[in-house]
């Protein structure tokens, strides 16, 4: 496989077109949501791509909803769907691993070994270790999440 | 016109091109954003610090006689090249630091420093600084920080939809309360050549300041300051093949000489005590601290290189090139050009959006064939806003750029949507 | 300590150290105003053109990631070889330019910009600002300048005759109202090197900002900025062995996000629309524009240069040739020296005044013999008239500088007084 | 003769000692003085050195009094005092004539042949011109003198 193929696997294309999470947000629509609701907007200086991502947390199930919306490329695009997956169907805790994971494998500069217990698919992004101009893209929605969680869990008080 | 020899012959003095990506050989497609250095350039710097580096204007030293020497003859080389006089050449670090001199001088006038001499330049609320829609942020920011610093109002020439500026309301945007209209020569991401002439001379019939961003003019067209009569100008060395690290700021000399300073400190003044000092006259009362003096001597040897070539040559050069470049964009299926046609006055500065695929992917899928385009909103967000994007592909040439370069670049993008499935 | 031998080793580096000047091997004594680069230096700025150039941060090209490299390596090299962070090593293009920032961007503040993050920024009439009376012009101005656009006071520490600063009244001078208290780490001209922690433990008492220019101290001795706890310094790269056109802002992480930046436009927003900007954070923030990226690359090999050197063992070999240039211009007749004595913390800059001969007369005769001085006052005006004088010559000294250097030196400089006839 | 002893011939350094014309400034003095005055102050930016040039002529016979007070080197002081010898003893006229002189002389990179019967002692100046960064020493004096005449001739009005 080239580098270039390593970067844009099956699995990043088929998630920067399916986009999981990349709905409608709650923000200003008045709609009700949780009290453990954080929103994190997010901005790549050099391409002027941005995300806003939502983390809502059902205050009985502890469950973990992500919504998300932006524009960018495809690797940051895939990035903000395969989290959504990620969140959703290991929670916060899982995330907070994944999100710990995932940073190191973007800096590895290409010798990262991707552990796809804890990354799922997420691991497909081994290859734009390889290429430093992209780690921001893959990196941007994670930092939104993990900035949205811990304001949802601010936001949570003593319930949380 | 420079034939297919003479720019094979070009390409030899620079170095970098003889250099591979990825397996490729490299093409070059962003000079746009900086110029690659041909030789003589690079060996003017290496021979300035082996041979003659030492302060200038402070010694009386044989090696100091010599680095001012360089340093001087550098500012020469440059006037000569843009028509001006040598008291209208100031250095600074790149055209932006040259835009802000301009800017937070006038600021600093406004906030009452520079004298008696300085109040002509006061700007305050009622008073409009006028720029463009297409400006650089370079060109843009500055004048949002004069009007938050003096309470005057920026308002801004809008843009057609072809790439051009909407001119139908020039009178009425740039009036009598304007002090200062600001626009660029040419776009460094549609291209478009703007008509100095006709935005000079509106200025001059309110009485603004017209600033000219020249960073996308100098390098490559046969541009003379005095003759498109404008008040001030900006541009940079690293995108006239010359080094990074030096800038130019061009200003009428009887304007230079009572403008307030903006960075002050060694080398810019007279007289000095504790409590105040005293500014010599331009270029030196913009000079403050040591300067770029090796850079100097690299961009001298820069525009020598360029008068070498003669600007008539490397103008009609790059206008072949940037037919080539947007015809040939216009047939690939599914790319929308940004810009005017190759029929208009314009550089070979060609910005498109790939439907369906962002900009960041069609650049690393260009990368991977070894070509080297600019991706992103190329400092220009506001005009990137105007065509409903946020961000543009760019291919932008110099003297060095064949049309073989060209092909190389269009048969690549012709794969890009096919490579991301979309059609 | 350098031996001999290695000091003749570290000389082979430096091409320009071959030279002669009318028909003398050159004695370069004038490495207080610009240091000498070694060929390392020169190479990585060479290599820089020849194999990397391109726009940094910028582009997703393979070009502009291996320019990015260079640049944030450059950084980090420089970050280490001070003691900061990297997000604390803002990018200038000399030292003036970085004390300007800080004084500006404090005017900038006082002007109401940069948001309510800004306001502990503020300064204004009743507040002072204070300074030493043996600061270069770069140290003094730009504080005379921020004292008029706020309308504080700038006040200032004296000295003493012997070249120190007279600290008797410390506590007066540096009160509540002081915001910002700015000095030299090292004076340029009588060498003295000031007490860092005395002064800095002052301006903590009553909350003013410490800003040094440590332009004479990075080149000479060992400095970790975060142990000496202030909160900006400046230092420059052509005093370092590297290039001109590139110097440093050290700035505390936390006071670097929220200073209001002076120089804006491209490469340091996130998002900006006609009318407004948002700003990075630090350093990017002041980085507007295109950056010295070949000085970076040649910063960086300037510090990796005298860090294998050792800088303790830079500064010991320094403090030998002090002592030898202190202890031999003392004893050459009708010779005053200003500053400290050879046993004095101090580095190896050393100015004086021969009676009768102006310094410029005296510069002239020992360039005759090879010998590179500096003459005049040396961008401190204010201090030459505390000792009585407009003009002193200087000899001051670098890595590459021996022995026979000060020999020659001081040979020549008994011959002065004789071939004017003055006695 | 080395460039270093042809930049100080004996007569520069004798003018050097002597200063002709180094004399009390009627400047703030209150002392009666011609209407056609002027005087000049002129800086050195390198090295701090100044002079202060006054003219005066004399309303009845014509004839040019210059007085000057500064600090510099041999070099600025020489020349002071030699164009008072100049200007005093063929009068604005012959300053003028000397002054463009002396002038082209200057900037003759070492190449110049200086005329001796327009020059006078200025003429021991040409080795100066081999020295670029001491062409402004040399110059100061000149500059302050001309503009000082001019003031005294625009001062004189209708007298002139
Ligand atoms: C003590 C000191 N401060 C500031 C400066 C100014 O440095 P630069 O001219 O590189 O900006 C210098 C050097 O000239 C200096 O010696
Ligand atoms: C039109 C225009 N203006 C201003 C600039 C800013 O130039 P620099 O980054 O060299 O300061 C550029 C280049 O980026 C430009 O293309």
């Amino acid at each position: 496989m080239s580098d270039l193929q390593q970067l844009y696997q099956q699995v990043i294309l088929d998630h920067a077109k399916q986009r999981y999470g990349n709905r409608p947000l709650l923000g200003g629509t008045g709609i009700d949501r949780s009290p453990q609701f954080g929103s994190s907007h997010q901005v790549n200086p050099t391409c002027g791509d941005e995300i806003t991502v939502e983390a809502e947390i059902d205050p009985g199930t502890g469950a973990l909803t992500v919504r998300w919306d932006g524009q960018g490329c495809s690797i940051s695009m895939a990035s903000a769907s395969v989290l959504t997956e990620i969140a959703e169907d290991t929670g916060p805790e899982g995330f907070a691993a994944a999100e710990a994971a995932f940073h190191t494998l973007m800096h590895s500069r290409g010798q990262g070994e991707a552990d796809e217990d804890v990354l799922g698919d997420a691991a497909a992004f081994q290859g734009v270790s390889k290429f430093p101009a992209r780690i921001k893209c893959a990196l941007l929605s994670w930092m939104a999440l993990k900035d949205a969680l811990a304001q949802a869990h601010a936001a949570g008080g003593d319930h949380a | 016109m420079l034939s297919a020899a003479e720019v094979q012959r070009i390409r030899n003095d620079f170095p970098i091109l003889a250099r591979e990506v990825g397996g490729s050989p490299l093409v070059y497609l962003d000079s746009g954003a900086t110029a690659q250095k041909p030789q003589c350039v690079i060996d003017a710097e290496l021979d300035f610090y082996a041979h003659r580096n030492s302060a200038v204007h402070r010694g009386a030293h044989s090696l100091a006689v010599e680095a001012t020497d360089a340093f001087e003859s550098g500012r020469t080389a440059v006037a000569d090249f843009v028509g001006a006089g040598i008291r209208e050449i100031v250095w600074t670090k790149n055209a932006t630091e040259a835009l802000n001199v301009v800017a937070l001088g006038l600021a600093h006038a406004a906030a009452g420093l520079g004298g008696p001499e300085a109040q002509r330049y006061r700007i305050g609320p009622g008073d409009s600084i006028v720029v463009t829609e297409m400006e650089h942020h370079a060109n843009l920011i500055p004048w949002q920080q004069l009007a938050r610093l003096t309470g005057a109002r920026l308002r801004h020439l809008p843009l057609t939809d072809d790439g051009h500026l909407e001119l139908g309301d020039l009178e009425e945007i740039v009036d009598t309360t304007t002090k200062v209209l600001a626009f660029t020569h040419a776009s460094n991401v549609l291209g478009t050549i703007n008509p100095v002439e006709r935005l000079v001379a509106r200025a001059r019939e309110v009485g603004a300041l017209t600033v000219l961003d020249a960073c996308q003019s100098v390098p490559h067209l046969p541009v003379d300051l005095a003759a498109l009569d404008v008040d001030f100008a900006a541009f940079s060395g690293h995108k006239m093949l010359g080094p990074t690290g030096i800038g130019v700021l061009y200003g009428r000399a009887e304007l230079l000489d009572t403008l307030p300073p903006v960075l002050t400190g060694g080398s810019m003044i007279t007289t000095v005590d504790m409590e105040s000092a005293e500014f010599m006259p331009a270029p030196q009362r913009f000079e403050a601290g040591t300067q770029p003096v090796a850079q100097v001597a690299g961009l001298g040897a820069a525009v020598g290189y360029l008068s070498e070539t003669g600007m008539a040559d490397v103008a009609a050069h790059e206008a072949e090139i940037a037919g080539i470049l947007v015809e040939g964009i216009d047939r690939v299926p599914g790319v929308r050009r940004i810009g005017p046609d190759a029929s208009a006055a314009r550089i070979a500065s060609v910005a498109f959006d790939v439907e369906g695929v962002h900009a960041h992917d069609v650049g690393q899928v260009l990368d991977d064939a070894g070509i080297a385009v600019r991706v992103g909103h190329h400092c220009a967000q506001p005009l990137h806003r105007r065509y409903g994007l946020t961000a543009t592909t760019r291919a932008s040439a110099s003297v060095y750029t064949t049309a073989e370069d060209c092909e190389r670049f269009l048969t690549a993008l012709a794969g890009v949507r096919p490579f991301f499935g979309v059609s």
